[in-house]
């Protein structure tokens, strides 16, 4: 197993293509989308969903742990929510990342899938240099 | 005039609130467009209906901390923004200081509106003077805490957080965000009103005015 | 007119997603998605195109500048190129950003909406605080 | 058995390179997959297979360099990954290195190889042992300097440079990547060949072989 990583954004694409782009070079560890909206049965709206957020952070956590990126301070509020209503067993687990979203998730995913501990995934996500 | 603050109290609260919001749908969202994105109008009306919906279909929660929790819980479902976790937070916060109790008398009508306000700065870390609900809560609790003091009653109180909550609203008009998308604006935040302290005014308002207050 | 933005990223989904985010909050403001690469019929595939950035910075540019953002180094690497086959009048008004994408997007796109020069949407962006 | 450096033996170069690139795209896309995304041999295979097609279409560029930068422009718009830009901009400096020379002598195969070396450092940055393909385009533009200061002529110039870019590409191996995807893995980079310089080594060999030069 390995970390897997939460990529909360407020656009369900945003969501989505961080994680087929993080996926490209960590194909083995378990990258959970939680963009937009969730609500009615129309498209994703812009905004942050506290059930989607839950549900990824469910589906990333295979016992080593899970980051939590976020993109605007709105998901951050949500995250940290969410993380409050997990059981303290899980929730020790979880950190959220104060990264930029899609250069820290691919950052945090290679560090994952090289099989790096929590702290040292948060330490990638957090430390990833912006490009140029 | 007034009437018991118990669960069904707070079930006509929340039903007003919604009709409120609903009904201040547009301005809220103006409000939102120029220094946000627009959406405070649609995330609080969903959230809102959401609530009463919930509220609604199944059988109505025993006390008001409990029509809180529920209404808590839907608002951090639905909403979708930043009011999301903000709203869901201060009603999670009242619900828990109300306890079990049946009926909300003075000093937990002042406890309670306290309680949601730091779960507010809890949750948001904003200051007052950041342009931001906070700026609505923060003067409504001070303002409940004061008239409870002075020997008010419950209708009393949540008539002067009312009264302070929409002083509060206005008052971040010239006010430079600090906190929220509007902080982005820096500068050009100023002139005009924060939207969610704006919303918390409309609720803190029928609050009241389902209680049975004036609110001045 | 106002300042416009690119968004390249070796993703189609991020691209679009961040201009469907950036503008909520910039209406006005021209945001111009280069993600993945353009070529066959299928889907795009993960990575950066030249073509597509080299039209987004056309469809973007008003006249009062374009500010050009990217994921990762070979998105970089293809803006730069892009920019070297500019003509000199469009040259001078595009800079590249060294900029978080999402966030850096977010606080260039507010920055343009309000009417700034392009210095200032280029400083709104690399100074964009990751969340939390 | 050697052949004139002309636009003909530029076209037929490039066929060359678009068949071991395609013949290595498993391989290529195998060594990515250890220390990148997997998509080096599938980037080179659609880029070269691209400018063959380009080249084959129209009339045959009349020099070297206006094959070589007709190529360098396919390149850039069909690879799509770093090495896109990359072996855009080494071909399109060789190109401009040759201008309007019919045939390439050996300071000129030299001179390119050298060009296109400065064109990846200018637009990567990467300095050499950075494990990136500037390991093996170092190496061959020293060797092509040093092959034609000792009097050899333009194929074994490229025979020189060939080697030089294989050896560099396995050099690569033990070395800690700092540009590119891979530096991403930090340590965990060494231990393998960096795909850029093998494809550069690849197509370097086929740059020999065409102008009938023996790589050693
Ligand atoms: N950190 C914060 N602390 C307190 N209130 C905040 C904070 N961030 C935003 N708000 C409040 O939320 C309101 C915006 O809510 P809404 O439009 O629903 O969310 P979003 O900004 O995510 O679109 C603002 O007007 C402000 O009152
Ligand atoms: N900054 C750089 N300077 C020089 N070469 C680089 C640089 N970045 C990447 N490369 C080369 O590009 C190769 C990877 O190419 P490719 O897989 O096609 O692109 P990508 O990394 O975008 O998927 C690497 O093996 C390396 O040789
Ligand atoms: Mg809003
Ligand atoms: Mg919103
Ligand atoms: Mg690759
Ligand atoms: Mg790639």
């Amino acid at each position: 197993m390995s970390v897997g990583l939460v990529i909360v954004s407020h656009s369900e694409k945003i969501a989505e293509g961080v994680v087929e782009l993080a996926a490209q070079m960590a194909p083995d560890v378990v990258l959970a989308a939680a963009g937009g909206t969730g609500d009615g049965t129309g498209p994703a709206r812009i905004g942050t969903s506290f059930d989607r957020v839950q549900a990824a952070i469910e589906r990333a956590d295979g016992g080593d742990g899970v980051v939590v990126l976020t993109d605007l301070g709105s998901a951050v509020m949500t995250a940290e929510m969410v993380l409050e209503f997990l059981d303290p067993g899980a929730r020790e687990r979880v950190r959220l990342a104060q990264a930029a979203l899609v250069e820290g998730a691919v950052a945090a995913a290679v560090q994952a899938q090289g099989g790096s501990p929590l702290a040292d995934v948060v330490r990638a996500a957090e430390g990833a240099v912006v490009s140029l | 005039m007034t009437q018991p603050l118990d669960a069904r109290w707070a079930v006509l609260w929340i039903h007003e609130a919604a009709r409120v919001v609903a009904e201040n749908r547009a301005r809220l969202i103006e409000l939102d467009r120029a220094i946000g994105d627009a959406d405070h109008g649609e995330n609080m009306d969903r959230g809102f209906s959401a609530a009463v919906a919930k509220l609604d279909a199944g059988e109505a929660p025993g006390t008001p901390a409990a029509v809180l929790k529920q209404v808590a819980m839907t608002l951090m479902s639905t909403v979708g923004g930043a009011a999301g976790p903000l709203y869901g937070t201060a009603f999670l916060r009242a619900a828990t200081f109300l306890g079990d109790a049946e009926e909300i008398d003075a000093a937990a009508a002042a406890g309670m509106i306290g309680a949601a306000r730091d779960g507010i700065v809890a949750r948001g870390k904003a200051e007052s003077g950041d342009k931001t609900m906070v700026d609505a809560w923060t003067p409504a609790t001070d303002a409940a805490a004061t008239a409870t003091q002075s020997g008010a009653n419950a209708s009393e109180v949540l008539a002067a957080a009312a009264a302070a909550a929409r002083d509060g609203a206005v008052a971040t008009e010239p006010l430079i965000a600090r906190k929220g998308r509007a902080s982005y604006l820096g500068e050009r935040s100023a002139g005009h009103r924060d939207p969610g302290a704006e919303s918390t005014a409309l609720i803190l308002q029928v609050a009241a005015e389902t209680a049975g207050g004036r609110v001045a």
